[in-house]
């Protein structure tokens, strides 16, 4: 019982992890309907970031605030490249975030080298009802569910998260009330930055990071937000805590090596089982 | 291939396959920059027998495919070859290296390179099955008889080495429990150790490279577990004790003797490490970590063969590896028909990490104290 | 336009036999991928789906022949089991995969190849991580393929035959009915199109060509392992197929060469003497970085349909 | 042109959330008869198209083509047994050109497979032939015949809805469903597809017609249902139903005065 | 004063000339009938208007705030009726989001308020579509295809709306009776020109009209 609280408990801290990944790419499709590559090079770059500037004496908070910002300018920059030339499809768009996730690549191996870093977060363990928990993984929850209900919120009650939406939901209509589609996919994709940025900074202290660590994150991320059709935050949050807490419990009673399996093999059949429920012909008939 | 056995102007071509970009490019890329001093020292101090060495590097991009590319763009003109550091780069090439008989010094460990020995193969790290007979050894010499293993089922070092401790844990009275696998891509062990909590363990040894290696030791720190965790020689440098930062403290690694140089006694050995150490912290500023032994002692080995051959011919070349000594910073190789690997548990030191450095256990200073070289 | 592939066709046939040997070893990869990267050029330009899980099809094409081979039967068996094997495995996994649809069928196809590699390098019966060594040599009828020529011609051969059952295969019925379930899958059912089906059998098919290209790599590499076939190979079969131009037949094989040919390039460049340790990671990072952005910013459609519209014919 | 089928609805009911859209409804379509259904936007005449062209299955109630029960088939099969549909938004195949849209249209009574396209086998080429002609009939029958090669994500809205019907028709369809196909298109046109779609019922096909242009309706319909919310408020002799005053209150106001 | 000049308008897609030099305005208040067969162009006329074709030659002045009901609905499927309605008024800050006066206009909007607008009928839609324009509180309305899937009587009481409302109106409409029943002025598009223009009686009395577009079409009897 107590360990499978344990599991529980850090399979909702890796989950959130993923969850906070997905976030981004959720954003940024939400509005342009491009899958944004790069999001795993923002939480790259902004811990490689976080990490030089800790190391350079910068206090923690300033380090990582610092770390989130520059991945919001990484986003903006990524959006003007993939969304900015007028007609570029989403599809073309994908290729581009692909594509200067390769030059990012290139950038961090000049800045920072080829070879992993890491900084410290929250040390130390705690206990819940007699499971060790390292105390970083409660860091993680704390931040993810403020940042989901916050994300949930905005897309739901605010005009600009409306306005935001209806960019992807028929970008035709929103040029026509004179919604400026352009800025609104630069600013997704700067939020979707900053949101991958924090998803780097909170997650390095418990792993590491080298130039490439993109493509995990970006893996895991994908898995999170693709189960709510990479538009919904909160399916986005339900799928990377599925994730998480899959791996964890598959790992806890002896599937260790398979625990990504496992956990995709469950996702796969939530999305399944809900995408049965719309059979394909049978689609809005007006 | 032409050889030249007389001697003279022409240039000796060594060829070099090596992981640049991609996955293994961390290990490459000190592999790559030690065999680059190596060969650059070589030739300020005047070549091989008045002939230069010409070093020609392909990337393998951390594939098995582009490794077959590689090789066959370099097999034409290279008078021998040095081999990636993926061992599937490296397996994927050993069929060719059959059959166009070229020498062949390979960076990564994988015990299947050598068993059964390949003619023209000769592996430059300590093999898994050696790091595993080394762990072995220290655990019964320190009255260890309960391991638990966890290891990265994905990689085939950490599966060589755990099957290694599998073959050989019998001989030296340790039992194997509880065995633990994880993947390359995994973040939390909460479940690995909540399995070693509960066992009678009495040490926790960890097959794996790069990322799941630091967030496990990270995690370790704080899992509550008093029983020393021994990581391997992938962990031997600082591309493991930077990211893992003060969670490496106390943590038992088992290395090639080169990484505890100052610990050795003066003399050849000794000599052969401080050789390396010097060159390659001048040029690039932090201590060779193990990849960079490996590419160092790989030009050496063929470097010496090539010496003893009297120029490049290809077989005799192999003849002069495979019946070659050498003392270099990884230990004393003794190249034989049956043993392409070279190297013996003699040179596989057991150290504990203290102040960000790797030192010795008393077990393995008393060892290393008795190592001359040759 | 028919001018065009007969010269290509001739390229093709008298490359190995001009080019030096060394170099022989990317043609051989190289036809391969084009043959992988026209089933997903299929897939994504013709019938609409995604697959970011290729690579797996080219991996169990390579996996059964080595399998076959290495436990004793003739190559020629191995080499035509190979599709068959992987179109099986297309069926059995499509048939739920393919309830969906756009993104989440690209991170379906994504997860069944992470499924596989774990699966591989777990099964001992495949080599596990450390991967199956000691497939031999193509041969049929007694003749063994020995050079890289042959295996030139080899998968030449497959690559021509993947080519012309993907033209028959769109310019048909059943082709004209796929893309059109593409556009419109209720519109299409409406006309009688059973179009999970044919969604199933283009994903078999596309399996198939991949599987037959793996049987080839198997032979002609002689190894196989699981990070043989990473999953950054299947993204780079459909930038390949998009950078080509999608809905078009000669799209994926220009893809394959364009981009082949910059990365070896690329890796050449950056080993040079005298460049500096980090330029093959910068060089060929950054530059097939900028490439990819370049080309699909000012090419959007593709490589294949903007020369067309540049020599003014703008139908395929 | 084969004769047209009977169709016989009853009972037939959707729901979507808990709100029917259909409920309880029930028609019979003599062979060859054009029966047009009206009533107000949102009364379930789409759906019910939807129910019987098998866009949408129902959660009761039951369909008949000839007699033969079709509500549990998936749409492409009733297409094989002869159910043709114009979607009221225009659903056309937007990359494919016109002449290809058409072509689609046959799939349902034509049969070469994979194997027979792969291989080019004779029966791939058979059939090609005889696909093309019908088209091209097609097409020219719904004056498009100028834009056959053009794709038809270019053909002006008026057109897009006369290609759909081309499709329809080229797979020599029994009971036709038309949902608004005037909608948007000028007098002219309006006029063009009038004729046509007299045509088609002289020749004997069964169809069943949803117009909210009245006069069209009242001009070519022999029956007419009436739905509103969902139910069958009337059936009748188009100069009965216009003059129904549960009719005139619900759905033609001034129209029929 | 004039809310919406257009002078000299080419357009062309893709090689092909949609729109030819063609000249239109509108004055404050009033209402003005675009009348023209199916591919005349007269949808790639709003689409200029309102900037979302780039012309080839000619402008486009608007004084004022133009809204339009786009050909085809346009409705935004993911969101619900309300949020449609209210970014409507995107332009006009949050106070000038308020939909209640949009409401009282089409009661039978009210009640699907919270229905993803995705799901509703076409005539549904449509309404929508009008709705969402209005919410910009527009000098100048382009109506692409008012009646377009609209039964008799919406329609009916849509005309009835518009009569009262003082806003100037750009009406495309198929039934080209009720158009110019409905406007002051119009104009005839022929393959991308303006081959008539007067005052809607006029057009409306004018043989070629009645041969053309009056025709067939009795939607709406007198
Ligand atoms: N997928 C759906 N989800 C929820 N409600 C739906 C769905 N499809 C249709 N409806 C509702 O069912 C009712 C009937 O819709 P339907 O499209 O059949 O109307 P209709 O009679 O064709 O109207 P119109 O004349 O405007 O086209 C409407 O209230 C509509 O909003
Ligand atoms: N995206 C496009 N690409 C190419 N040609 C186009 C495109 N859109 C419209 N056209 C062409 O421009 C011409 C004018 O079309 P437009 O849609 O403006 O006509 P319309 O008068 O609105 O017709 P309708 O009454 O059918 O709505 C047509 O010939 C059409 O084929
Ligand atoms: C760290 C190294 C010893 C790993 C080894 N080269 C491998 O291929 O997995
Ligand atoms: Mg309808
Ligand atoms: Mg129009």
């Amino acid at each position: 019982m107590t360990e499978l609280i344990g599991y529980l408990v850090t399979g909702l801290g890796i989950g959130a992890g993923f969850a906070l990944v997905g976030s981004g790419l959720v954003v940024t499709y939400r509005v342009t309907r491009v899958v944004d590559f790069a999001q795993g090079g923002f939480a790259v770059l902004a811990a490689m970031l976080t990490a030089s500037l800790l190391s350079a004496g910068l206090p923690h908070g300033a380090a990582e605030t610092l770390g989130v910002v520059a991945g919001a300018g990484a986003g903006l920059l990524v959006g003007v490249a993939a969304i900015g030339r007028p007609g570029t499809a989403p599809g073309a768009s994908l290729i581009v975030t692909l594509g200067l996730g390769l030059l990012a690549y290139a950038v961090e191996i000049l800045i920072w080298g080829d070879q992993p870093r890491s900084f410290p977060g929250l040390g130390g363990a705690v206990e819940i009802a007699g499971a060790r928990v390292p105390t970083h993984y409660l860091l993680i929850v704390a931040v993810t569910g403020p940042v989901f209900a916050a994300l949930a919120v905005f897309f739901a009650r605010t005009d600009l998260g409306k306005a935001l939406s209806a960019c992807a939901s028929n970008p035709y209509a929103a040029r026509v009330v004179g919604i400026d589609v352009r800025r609104m996919g630069l600013l997704s994709f700067a939020l979707g930055g900053a949101l991958g940025g924090l998803a780097g900074v909170l997650t390095t202290p418990v792993q590491q990071v080298t130039f490439d660590s993109d493509v995990a994150l970006i893996v895991n991320g994908f898995a999170a937000a693709v189960l709510g059709g990479l538009t919904r935050p909160g399916a986005a949050l339900a799928g990377g805590l599925l994730l998480g807490v899959a791996q964890t419990v598959v790992a806890g009673y002896g599937g260790g090596a398979y625990r990504l399996e496992v956990a995709l093999v469950v996702l796969l059949t939530v999305m399944i089982a809900q995408g049965v429920r719309t059979p394909p012909a049978q689609e809005a008939t007006a | 291939g032409s050889t030249d056995p007389g001697g003279g102007d022409d240039p000796i071509r060594i060829g070099q396959i090596v992981s640049l970009t991609g996955n293994y490019s961390p290990l490459g890329s000190e592999n790559q920059k030690s065999v680059a001093l190596a060969v650059d020292r070589i030739n300020a101090a005047g070549g091989i027998g008045g002939r230069r060495i010409e070093l020609t590097v392909r990337d393998d991009k951390s594939a098995p495919d582009q490794s077959v590319l590689a090789f066959n763009e370099l097999k034409g003109d290279s008078d021998a070859i040095i081999g990636s550091p993926f061992s599937n780069s490296a397996l994927a090439v050993i069929p060719l290296v059959d059959r166009e008989e070229i020498p062949y010094v390979s960076l990564t460990p994988a015990d299947e390179q050598v068993s059964p020995v390949h003619p023209y193969v000769f592996v430059v790290p300590a093999t898994s099955a050696t790091y595993a007979r080394a762990a072995l050894e220290y655990f019964q010499a320190t009255g260890v008889t309960r391991v638990a293993v966890a290891y990265d089922s994905r990689s085939s070092y950490a599966a060589a080495g755990f099957n290694g401790l599998q073959r050989a844990s019998g001989e030296y009275g340790v039992r194997l429990a509880p065995t633990e696998e994880f993947q390359t891509g995994a973040t939390e062990f909460g479940a690995v150790f909540s399995h070693v909590r509960s066992s009678d363990a009495q040490a926790l040894m960890v097959w794996a490279t790069g990322a799941p290696a630091v967030a496990l030791t990270k995690q370790y720190a704080t899992a509550g577990l008093d029983i020393p965790l021994v990581l391997t020689g992938a962990q031997a440098s600082k591309l493991f004790l930077d990211p893992a930062g003060p969670a490496a403290e106390g943590v038992t690694i088992a290395h090639s003797i080169g990484v505890a140089g100052a610990a050795l006694p003066a003399g050849e050995q000794k000599t052969a490490v401080d050789e390396l150490t010097t060159a390659f912290t001048a040029a690039h500023g932090y201590p060779p970590p193990q990849f960079a032994q490996d590419g160092w002692s790989g030009v050496q080995l063929l470097a010496a063969a090539i010496e003893k051959a009297g120029g490049t011919d290809r077989q005799r070349v192999r003849d002069a590896l495979e019946g070659l000594t050498l003392t270099t910073p990884n230990g004393t190789y003794r190249y034989s028909a049956t043993d392409h690997s070279g190297l013996t548990t003699e040179y596989i030191a057991i150290s504990t990490v203290r102040g960000g450095a790797f030192v010795p256990t008393e077990y393995s200073a008393a060892r290393l104290a008795a190592i001359g070289g040759r | 336009m028919r001018t065009i592939w007969i010269a290509a066709g001739l390229l093709a046939l008298a490359a190995p036999l001009l080019l030096p040997e060394r170099h022989l070893a990317v043609y051989v990869l190289l036809a391969l991928t084009a043959a992988v990267a026209v089933g997903v050029s299929m897939l994504m330009g013709y019938a609409g789906q995604v697959s970011l899980g290729q690579a797996s099809f080219y991996a169990i094409g390579a996996y059964a022949a080595g399998l076959l081979a290495v436990h004793g039967l003739p190559p020629l068996v191995g080499l035509l089991a190979a599709p068959l094997v992987a179109a099986a495995a297309a069926l059995l996994v499509g048939a739920p995969l393919l309830r969906l649809r756009g993104h989440h069928l690209a991170f379906a196809t994504l997860a069944m190849q992470l499924i596989l590699l774990g699966l591989l390098s777990r099964g001992e019966w495949a080599g596990g991580a450390i991967g199956l060594q000691g497939i031999p040599r193509f041969s049929a009828g007694g003749a063994e393929l020995r050079d890289d020529r042959g295996y030139a011609y080899l998968a030449l051969a497959v690559l021509a035959s993947v080519v012309l059952i993907y033209r028959n295969v769109v310019v048909s019925r059943v082709g004209r009915a796929m893309r059109a379930a593409a556009t419109g899958e209720a519109a299409a059912a409406a006309c009688g199109v059973p179009v999970g089906r044919y969604r199933l059998a283009v994903f078999a098919l596309s399996a198939a060509f991949a599987g037959l290209a793996g049987g080839v790599y198997a032979f002609y590499l002689g190894y196989l392992s699981p990070g043989s076939f990473p999953v950054l190979l299947s993204i780079e079969y459909v930038v390949m197929a998009a950078v080509g131009g999608l809905g078009t037949i000669a799209g994926p094989l220009v893809g394959a060469t364009v981009i082949t040919l910059l990365v070896q390039a690329l890796t050449a460049l950056g080993t040079q003497p005298g460049m500096p340790g980090y330029a093959p990671a910068v060089l060929s990072y950054a530059v097939y970085g900028l490439v990819l952005v370049v080309a699909v910013l000012y090419l959007p459609r593709g490589i294949v349909p903007s020369i067309h519209s540049v020599l003014g014919r703008g139908k395929r | 042109m084969t004769a047209g089928a009977t169709l016989e609805v009853a009972g037939l009911a959707r729901a979507f959330g808990g709100v029917y859209a259909v409920r309880d409804a029930g028609l019979t379509v003599a062979p060859g008869e054009l029966r047009a259904v009206i009533g107000p936007n949102g009364a379930g005449k789409s759906t019910l198209f939807a129910l019987i062209g098998g866009q949408l299955t129902a959660d009761a109630g039951t369909v008949r083509l000839d007699g033969r029960r079709i509500d549990r088939l998936p749409p492409h099969r009733r297409a094989g047994l002869g159910v043709a549909v114009v979607f009221q938004a225009a659903r056309i195949f937007a990359d494919l050109t016109a002449l290809e849209n058409v072509m689609v249209g046959a799939h349902a009574t034509t049969s070469a497979g994979f194997l027979a396209a792969a291989l080019r086998l004779p029966a791939h080429h058979r059939q090609e032939r005889l696909i093309r002609e019908r088209a091209a009939d097609c097409l020219a029958r719904t004056g498009l015949a100028e834009w056959a090669g053009r794709p038809a994500r270019e053909l002006p809205l008026g057109r897009q809805r006369a290609l759909q019907l081309a499709r329809a028709l080229c797979g020599r369809p029994r009971l036709l469903l038309l949902d608004e196909p005037a909608s948007g298109l000028r007098a002219a046109e309006r006029e063009r597809l009038a004729e046509l779609v007299a045509g088609l019922r002289s020749e004997g096909l069964t169809i069943l017609l949803v117009e909210h242009d009245v006069a069209f309706v009242m001009r070519l319909a022999d029956r007419i249902t009436v739905l509103d919310l969902g139910r069958v408020i009337a059936d009748g002799r188009p100069a009965e139903v216009r003059a129904d005053p549960g009719v005139i209150g619900a759905y033609l106001g001034r129209a029929a005065a | 004063m004039t809310v919406l000049e257009v002078r000299d308008l080419t357009v062309r897609y893709a090689g092909a000339t949609a729109l030819d030099g063609v000249s239109l305005s509108v004055a404050a208040g009033e209402r003005v009938a675009l009348i023209g067969a199916n591919g005349a162009g007269k949808t790639t006329l709003v689409r200029a208007a309102s900037g979302l074709v780039r012309p080839a030659a000619g402008t486009v002045t608007a004084h004022g705030r133009l809204a339009q009901v786009p050909e085809g609905r346009e409705v935004w499927g993911d969101l619900s009726v309300d949020d449609n309605l209210r970014l409507g008024g995107w332009r006009n800050g949050r106070r000038g989001r308020d939909t209640t006066a949009i409401y009282r206009l089409f009661p039978a909007l009210a009640e699907l308020r919270r229905r993803r607008a995705g799901t509703l009928s076409g005539g549904q839609q449509q309404l929508v579509a009008i709705g969402r324009a209005l919410m910009a509180r527009p000098d100048v309305l382009i109506i692409d295809e008012l009646s377009l899937g609209l039964a008799p009587l919406v329609v009916e009481e849509i005309v009835g709306h518009l009569r009262t409302l003082r806003v100037a109106l750009l009406l495309i409409e198929q039934n080209a009776r009720l158009a110019l029943d409905l406007c002051d002025r119009g104009y005839v598009l022929e393959a991308g020109r303006v081959v008539l223009s007067g005052d809607a009686a006029g057009l409306a009395a004018d043989p070629r009209v009645v041969a053309a577009y009056l025709g067939g079409h009795v939607a709406v009897e007198p």
